[in-house]
Order: structure tokens, then sequence, then C-alpha cells
């Protein structure tokens, strides 16, 4: 009962009343109700005439008190006094609903993707509607081991088919969701190659640089200035990396590519880049290589080394968003200074992920290898 | 050392880099690269080996002269006899 | 150990409250003279004398009140309603009296009272004796409640149940009463705040409780021949519920079915279900399941009533649909 | 009208006794009055259902109860509870919902407890209490204690399957329960003979075998007298008693009760057989209380409600944080 409507008056002002007399008819939504006079003493000025409606505790008329009489308690103000009420805590519910478009996903699933470090998104579900469930994170998890290191023991055959289908699902899923964009550029290695001839004169042939080291340690640096490129895609959303670790693409005695990382090139000095390539590239095709080095390679180069092809446009690995490619090195005619000579050359690609990036950054990228190889003796 | 032990040195160090390779088959003046799947990373690591094993010092200016089994043989007998 | 059945074990549990403790005495339809609906009472009124083993008139509120008005003046009565479908005339004293009485008052009174019903359908009994209705008292805060769903459990669960200061409801399943099983007959009081975990399995967690317990072992029974090893939890206890081992069941297995004979809508399965998605959302690899009777009254036609109950089928259907 | 009415005219009384009848009385009304003003006031809230009108059925009746007997009561209890000693701080208390009433603000108007004076509560489903009386008297029977239990109830009870089970089992199992009815002609908006084929609860009564009178409720002696003999009876073994008083509420059932359900001229004519007035013209006329007498008693009583009053305006709420402590005796 919220509000009520005076219906009459069964006093004038002037009237006495004594204790428990009615004085007024109120009507409420609910049923009439008598008002009662609590006092004894006289009738004022009344405040609400009949037929007005008023909410409640609204007082009504006036009353002079009898000498003696006790004013009446106050109605409480609202019910300060009273403790508010603690709604028990509701368990707070897990709203996270799956973004549209994005195959259902099992609650166990999702946390043990996140455990292995395996990014849902390469992630084909098994269960009802595709839902993904622990399973399919599991095989995804073995799959990208297996692209990987396989693991020595495996049988040859069964390990090569293995490693084949992994391959195919990493590179199947490449194609269907990176928009890959590629550019080139030829870029001149005269400065580099003598560089190299020089210092490799001076060291012993333990301590000899390939070519592939200036190579990395020039991407690693041109990564700096184009960090977009040093990223990967997980959930929808492009996650820059601050290090930057180059994974190498080593292709595997009787078939089978492994891209193991090299831990901050950008930091690394020549003759460490050396030793450590090294090093991968005999425990990759031993097949020891450690887990950390395969699952965080932040940007990929693949190099077809001597006998390649002059130019590679190779596909990214996922979820990296781009790919350096350098093809073999061989001479050929450049103009100089209008001049016409022969000059010693490599073939750069960029493969790039156009949902990060764009031809004018790739570009930049490529230039700045360009521009950071003919200075060899400051990389 | 004679030719054939420096031969039977080579071939060893030679099947180091390259495990999956059957040694026997290598013919002697076909160029090595053809016939097995090394890279240059593998070709460097094999004359380390090869420097390690005999203390020849090769420069990088005779690799060119380093292509098959034969003449890598030859070569290594008339570094080995020079420095004896 | 010997072995006995169900109804045995209830009546060694009484025979030796009323031997021990003056204050118990068993009052209820038929539970004297008759020797008890399923003779759990047997050959008690011979032995203690009509005073403590008390036949009642058919008011079933008046008998279950004053078994809350006896337990309030310090007596400790064993209250036998014949069945759970009997119970509903005496409701409103289990809701409104014993169930509310010590808090209502300010703990001023304590209602040590134990009622015993028997429950559930499956002997073609019709729509009104096959109710399975301990999720309605299960809903009731300031009772416990209590589901032996074996024969140690019988005698342990009453012993523990007169211990208690506050009204303990046992619902007993009218098809156990004749099962035979394996007791100490000297055991004493059984725990009452923990389930049980029957069988230990990887693969899926099966809870269910009472009678519905073998049907959810013969179910995992089968499943184990196709190599899915499921963990069977009989709860024991409804109220409350011993939700931590159900939790750390279902956080090994990632899958849950619960059995209950009731009506799957608002039913105590309901409430686990909805505790293991608020409280093991993130081990959960699939929605939890439920296998319940079917809601409609129940059908007297032995092919139809069967249709109703959960059935071992069901439950091997619904793990299967889980690893296919 | 079998069930015999009042044997005779009830005795002359002597004057403490019957002032201290009167105080009885006069200190329930002043406290209901006062009940009406705070709940008008927003103190008091929920249901509240006044006793005005039926003081003398409480009065009477408790002066037979012994202190060790046990009273069962309904949820117009608020009478039932003032005599039989609940202090009234802790009833006032129990209205404005503090933790110093006497269920700990927990019960309220229809849920008065007390253990110590074996007050065991007001009940709010109708005929609810009949059973649990039964068994106090069960358990008292059977360990051989020569205690009553004295069970208050309204008419509208007669029409609950518990009145029926409960007069039964009482009589079958000879147990010492006192049935006490006070039929007010009302059961909230029904009157009696629209709700019962035999409107005379008394006969109700005896088709169980049960011993039963039929008492005017308005003559606070003579509820007296009768419950004396009826509580002589049920200590003595005989088994159950029945009394119906016959009388009526002034006031609506409860606080929002438009009364539409019966006459205004039949509430005045039996105001006019107001419980207190007539016990005091009564007195006044046997020359046993004069304007002093009544002077000292008004005063009494206005000072005992004013004292319920400031006992419930000053206790304290019970913290919010106690809410799960007494649902079970392991949540002390």
């Amino acid at each position: 009962m919220t509000a009520g409507t005076l219906v009459a008056w069964r006093k004038e002002p002037g009237d006495a009343v004594r204790r428990g007399d009615i004085i007024a008819e109120v009507e409420s939504d609910k049923a009439d109700v008598e008002v009662e006079i609590f006092m004894n003493g006289v009738l004022e000025k009344i405040l609400v005439e009949p037929g007005e409606k008023v909410p409640v505790g609204t007082p009504l008329a006036t009353i002079r008190l009898d000498p003696g009489e006790v004013e009446p308690a106050p109605a409480p103000a609202a019910s300060a006094a009273m403790p508010a009420a603690v709604p028990p805590p509701m368990p707070r519910a897990h709203a996270g609903a799956p973004a549209e478009g994005r195959a259902p996903i099992s609650p166990a699933a999702r946390q043990l993707a996140a455990e292995l470090h395996v990014d849902l998104a390469t992630v084909t579900g098994t269960g009802p509607d595709g839902r993904i469930q622990r399973r399919d994170v599991l095989a995804a998890a073995e799959a990208q081991r297996a692209v990987a290191a396989p693991t020595p023991e495996a049988a040859p055959r069964d390990k090569q088919t293995r490693m084949r289908q992994a391959i195919a699902a990493a590179m199947m899923r490449s194609a269907r969701e990176i928009p890959h964009f590629h550019l080139a550029s030829t870029i001149d290695m005269g400065a580099a190659t003598a560089w190299l001839a020089e210092e490799n004169a001076r060291r012993k042939i333990a301590d000899r640089l390939l070519s592939g080291v200036l190579l990395i340690k020039a991407t690693a640096l041109a990564l700096r200035e184009v960090p977009e490129l040093n990223a990967s895609w997980i959930d929808e959303r492009v996650m820059l990396h601050e290090s930057v670790h180059t994974g190498i693409a080593i292709s595997l005695p009787g078939g089978g590519l492994v891209a193991p990382a090299l831990h901050d090139a950008d930091r690394q000095s020549l003759g460490d880049l050396m030793t450590n390539l090294r090093d991968l590239v005999m425990r990759a095709r031993a097949g020891s290589l450690r887990s950390s080095e395969m699952s965080d390679p932040t940007m990929t180069i693949t190099s077809l080394g001597e006998e390649g092809a002059e130019a590679v446009y190779g596909l990214i690995y996922p979820p990296q968003v781009a790919l350096a490619g350098f093809g073999r090195l061989h001479a050929r005619p450049m103009s100089i200074g209008g001049q016409v000579v022969s000059r010693p050359v490599v073939v750069a690609t960029l493969a790039a992920d156009h949902r990060v990036a764009d031809g004018h950054r790739g570009s930049r990228f490529l230039a700045a290898v360009e521009h950071l190889l003919q200075t060899p003796e400051k990389l | 050392m004679n030719n054939d032990e420096i031969r039977e040195v080579v071939l060893r160090l030679l099947s180091q880099v390259a495990p999956e390779a059957d040694m026997a088959v290598i013919k002697p003046d076909v160029r090595l690269r053809d016939q097995i799947d090394i890279d240059s990373m593998d070709a460097l690591n094999f004359l380390i080996s090869i420097d390690a094993e005999l203390h020849v010092e090769i420069a990088e200016a005779d690799y060119p002269k380093l292509t098959t089994l034969d003449n890598i043989v030859a070569y290594l007998a008339g570094k080995l006899t020079v420095d004896g | 150990m010997t072995t006995m059945t169900y109804r045995e074990a209830l009546r060694s549990a009484m025979r030796d409250a009323l031997e021990r403790d003056p204050r118990v005495f068993l009052m209820g339809e038929d539970v004297g003279l008759y020797g008890g609906a399923f003779a759990v009472s047997h050959g008690l009124i011979e032995e203690f004398g009509p005073e403590r083993v008390r036949d009642t008139p058919l008011s079933e509120s008046t008998f279950v009140g004053a078994g809350i008005g006896a337990a309030l003046n310090g007596m400790r009565p064993i209250v036998e309603v014949m069945t759970v479908n009997f119970s509903m005339l005496a409701m409103d004293q289990v809701l409104n009296n014993a169930a509310t009485l010590r808090y209502m008052s300010g703990g001023q009174f304590h209602v040590p009272l134990v009622v015993r019903m028997a429950t559930g359908g499956g002997r073609q009994l019709g729509a009104q004796h096959s109710h399975s209705l301990e999720g309605w008292y299960a809903h009731i805060p300031g009772i416990r409640v209590l589901a032996p769903a074996t024969v140690a459990d019988a005698r342990g669960m009453l012993l523990a149940a007169l211990e208690q200061l506050d009204p303990v409801f046992i619902f007993e399943h009218a098809t156990l009463y004749p099962m035979e099983g394996d007791i100490d007959e000297q055991a004493g009081a059984a725990d009452i705040d923990h389930a049980a975990v029957r069988r230990a399995g990887k693969d899926v967690t099966l809870v269910t409780y009472g009678g519905s317990l073998g049907k959810t072992l013969e179910a995992a029974a089968t499943l184990a021949e196709e190599g899915i090893e499921a963990e069977v939890i009989d709860l024991r206890t409804l109220r409350p519920l011993d939700m931590a081992t159900v939790l750390e069941s279902v956080a090994r297995t990632h899958h849950a079915v619960i059995i209950d004979e009731a009506w799957r809508t608002g039913s105590l399965a309901a409430e686990v279900s909805a505790q293991i998605m608020e409280r093991a959302f993130n081990e959960l690899d699939w929605p939890v399941q439920r296998v319940c009777a079917a809601e409609v009254p129940a059908p007297y036609a032995k092919h139809m009533e069967d249709a109703t109950l959960p059935q071992a089928a069901q439950i091997v259907r619904a793990v299967q649909e889980m690893f296919a | 009208m079998s069930a015999r009415t009042a044997r005779d005219a009830t005795p002359p009384v002597e004057r403490e006794h019957a002032l201290a009848l009167l105080e009885a009385m006069l200190r329930i009304r002043r406290f209901e009055e006062k009940c009406a003003e705070l709940y008008q006031a927003g103190k008091i809230r929920g249901f509240l259902h006044l006793y005005i009108g039926e003081e003398a059925v409480a009065v009477g009746a408790m002066q037979a109860i012994a202190t060790d007997d046990a009273v069962v009561s309904t949820y117009r209890e608020h009478g039932h509870a003032l005599v039989r000693g609940v202090p009234a701080e802790r009833l006032m208390a129990e209205l404005f919902g503090k933790a110093n009433g006497c269920s700990r603000g927990r019960g309220g108007s229809m849920h008065f407890f007390d253990a110590e004076r074996r007050f065991y509560g007001g009940y709010a489903i109708v005929g609810g209490g009949l059973p649990i009386a039964v068994g106090l008297a069960l358990a008292d029977k059977m360990r051989g204690d020569a205690r009553v239990t004295a069970c208050f109830f309204g008419e509208g009870a007669a029409a609950e399957g518990e009145f029926h089970e409960a007069l039964n089992l009482a009589v079958l199992w000879r147990l010492p329960v006192l049935f006490l009815c006070e039929n007010n002609l009302y059961a909230m908006g029904t009157a009696l003979e629209r709700s019962e084929s035999e409107t005379s609860i008394a006969e109700k009564a005896e088709s169980y075998r049960l011993t039963a009178e039929s008492i005017d409720g308005m003559d606070v002696l003579a509820v007296e007298a009768a419950t004396r003999r009826a509580v002589e009876a049920v200590r003595s073994g005989n088994g159950p008693y029945f009394l119906e008083f016959r009388t009526y509420r002034f006031r609506g059932h409860s606080m929002a009760d438009p009364e539409l359900y019966r006459q205004k001229a039949e509430v005045e004519e039996w105001k006019q057989r107001d419980p207190i007035a007539a016990f005091e013209t009564r007195l006044r006329a046997a020359g046993v209380l004069d304007d002093g007498d009544m002077a000292r008693v008004e005063h009494a009583v206005a000072s005992f409600v004013d004292a319920a009053v400031a006992a419930a305006e000053a206790g304290p709420w019970e913290p919010v944080e106690d809410l799960l402590t007494y649902l079970t005796s392991e949540t002390p």
C-alpha cells in the first residue's frame, strides 16, 4: 500500500478527539481503513481534503493535544536503523560467450590449450557441430611437436609420414587463413662477400662465418625497424613480441623441415650467431632440439643455400605473420655508375600477413635489410 | 699417411655430416654435392672436422678445388706430405 | 562380518537403539503387530512392548507432528511414514515445524527426530505409490536427508541419525529391502557427511544415490568393456550435499552424468549439475548429462513403467555419446 | 445442545485474586492497543492479530496451568504469552524485530517462543500446533511425568484434518492434553456457520469420547473455574479434556481487515459484554474495587507497557552476519 485516498472525515476542526476515536476513512488499493487516534486533544486543521490521493505517511490533520498528553513517537525515518540485508554473494557466472563464427570450444579444451600453448585457431574440433574438445587440443599439441621436432626413437617411415602430416596441416592452415602478400628485391652482396672473405681469411676454420649469418643478423635488425612483422596472430588479434627470435628453416635428411629459433638474434654477435646456428643445425638433424626452441620463433628465415633457386616465395608459419626468404648467391649484371658490371647478388623476399602489414611497410623492411648488408662490418 | 688412409678418413668424416648417405656408392670423380644432400653448413662442418683430425688449414680460397672425392684426397695428400 | 538383508540391517540398528536408549521409541502405521509394511520392524513389539513400538492411526500429519512434539520434550522418536507417497500429508509439519522451530525460536529448541520412509518406483504400483520425492525434502534448510544404498549404510546411517540433535529424514528405496549384503553386526554410527566412491574410474563421473546405485554400477561395467572407465559416486547424503567429492572427481574425468529417479525438472540432479557448472566449469569437456525419470505419472504396465525410469542402458548411451 | 454448559454460577472471589485477574486482563488490553498504535506508526510490521476482547480466556485459563506444564498457542498469541509470564519487554522487542526479542527477532508476532517457561510457540498454520501438543503430552506420559500440555486454538482449526487426528490420537493413547478452543465465531472472514455443518465445537470433540464443556469466554471467573476442573481431570491421568470458550474479538482478524463479513451492530453488542468492563463493574458492585484501585491498576499497566516499548526501542538489530546461526545444532 504505497498511497491512499482520503474518503471522508468523521471529525470537523474544533471537535474534541479521544484516544480510540475514528477520525477519518482512507481507501487504499486493498481496502478501506479507519484512521484511529491515539491521544486526547482537539482537531485543529485538516491538511488533506476528501478525494485527495496521498502517499503513505503524509500527515492528514493537526491536533492540539490536551495538557499532559504525551507526544506520540514519530514514525522511523524509512529504515535508517534497519541493517541493510546483504544479499548472499552470487557466484559470478563466467560470461565468455564465444565470438560468433568461431567453432564452439569446451571449457576444459580452452583451459588445456592455454596450458600447452596451443593456439586454438590451429585446432579443428571433432565434437558435435565442430566443437573443439580436449582430445583435439592434445592432437594439435602433438602435431605442433611433430612439426617442430620429430622424436628420434620413432620409426623413420612412421616419423616421416607423421611429420609430413603435421607440416601439411600447418601449411594448409597458413594458406587457408593467412592473406599473404609477397615482395622481392635484389640485394647487391658485393660489400658483404668482400668483407666476409677478408674476415674469414683472418679466422681459423672453426670460427669462419657463412654468408647466412649476415642475412640473419640483417633480418633481425630490420625487424626492429618494422616491429609489426615480428609478431603473432592469436585469437583474432596481433600480438607484438619484444624479443626477436628468428626461426631458421632447416631441411632434414630424407625430407621434412624444422624451424627452430635463434634466440635474440638481433643482439647476438656474428660469431655467436655462427656457433649457435651450427649447433642448431646439428641438433635439428640429430632430432634433439629443445621444445622451447620449437615453439617460440617470432619470425622465420628460409634460405635455400648455394644450390637453391634464385628466389623463394614461402608460406608463413602460423601463428607468425612474416617470412623472409633468401635465394642463392649468384652473379648478375648490374649497372653501377652507368656501367654494366657483374655483381654478386641475392634475391631477398618477404611473405607477410595482410591483416598485420601492407606493401609499404613490407618494402621498408626489405630496404632496411639491403641497407644493413651494405655495411657488413656493423652487423 | 697414404692415399687410401686419407680416403678412408675423408669418407668417415663425410658420413658424419651426411649420416643418411651411403658412402659405398660415392663415385670419386663426380661432384660430391650432386651425389649427396649437403649444404654450405654441412660442407663447413666437414672441413672443420678435417682440420681437427688432420690438422690441415684449408683457406677459403681453396674451397673450389675440393669438389670431388678424388681432388679432396689429392689436395690433402699434397698438404700432408708438405707439412709432414 | 555376516550377510543380512537391508531390512534386517535397519531392524538391527533400531533394536540396538531401543535397547540402549530409553528415550528412543518407534511410531508409525503398522510398525507394531503387523511388523512393518516392509517387515522392517518385525518382532520389535514382542521385544519392547506397545509403549515403545506404537501403531498409529492413518494420521500422518499428527503422528509426524507428535514425533516433533515428543522430540521437543526430550524423547528420541523414530517415526516410520510407510512411504514418501503418504508423507505429503505431513509436509506442513516437516516444513513449518520440524525444519523451522530451532531457527524461528532463535536457537531455543532442538528437534532430535528421525523419520524413515520407503521411496521410489519400479514395482508396478501405479502413479500414487511410485514417487521419488527426496529432492523436495533436500530443498529444505534445517533438516538432514539421507539415502542409504547399501546394507552397511542402512544400519550405520540410522545409528548416526539417532545421534543428531536436528531432524533427519531417511529414504529407503523400496526395491532394496530384500537386498543382501555384508555387514559388521557390531558396527556403530557411520559417517553421514560424505559421498562414497563405489568404483574408481578416469574417464567419466557417474553421480547417483539410493535405489539407482545398482543400475549405475551395471552401466559402469558395460562401459568398462568398451574401454571407458567410469567412476561411480554414491551421494549417501542428499542434504547437505558432499559436492567436494563430486567436484574432485569431475576435475579428473572432465565428464559427468547424474542419475536420479525423480522427474528431471527441478530435481536433485538439476542441483548437482548446476553446482558442477558453477564450481568446475573449466573442467568440463562436455555438458553435464542427467538421466532421470520421464515426466509422467508412473504408469502401471511393466514395459511402460520401465520406459519411465532411468535404466543402465540410458546411462551407457549418455556416456557413449560423449566419447563418440 | 447436549454438551454441558457451565454447571453453576461462578463462586464469589476474594479481593486480591480479583485485582490480579483485572490487572492481567488490562495488561493484555493496553499492550494490544499500543501494538495497534505502533503498527500504524510503522514500528511493527508484517501481520498482527490482536487479542482485544478475548482477554478473559487467556487470563482465566492460565490460572489453572502450572509453571511446569506446557503451553502451545496460535498466531493470536500475545495474550497467552503475556499471562504465561514471558516478559513484555521481550515480546515488544520481538514485534520490533529486535535481537533482544523472545525469538531474537526471528519469529515476530506469530512465533513467540520461551523454552524456560515451556511456551512452545505460536503457529501460523491453522491447526499446526495440535499435533505438537499431542507429541509433548506423549513424551510426558511415556516418562510418567504428571504434567499437562495446554493447547490453545481457534474454532477455525476444527475444519483442519489435524484437529480430528489430534483429538482421536489423544483419546486413543489417553494423553495429558488440555484442548482450549477460543470460539470467536469467525475464522478470518468466514463465520462458523458458513464453514461447519456442526457448529458446536464441544459436541464435535465429544464424538471422540472426550469430556467437553462449552464456557462463556467473556467471564474470567467462569473460564478459571472450568479450566481448574479440566486440569485436575487431565493431571489425574484420565486422558485429554476439551474446553470451548465462547468469546469474540473486538478488532479485525488482522490490521488490514475491512471487517466486511460481520455487522457493526454485532460488534457493538459483544462490546457491551467487554470482559474487562464487565469484571470491573462486578467487582465494584461486590465492593472489592474502588476508583483508587482502578487508578493504581491503570497506572501500573501504563508503565508496564511503556517499559516494554522502551526496551524494544533500545534493543539492537541482529547482525546480518548471524543469518545462518541456529539453522541447525551445528551452526550454534
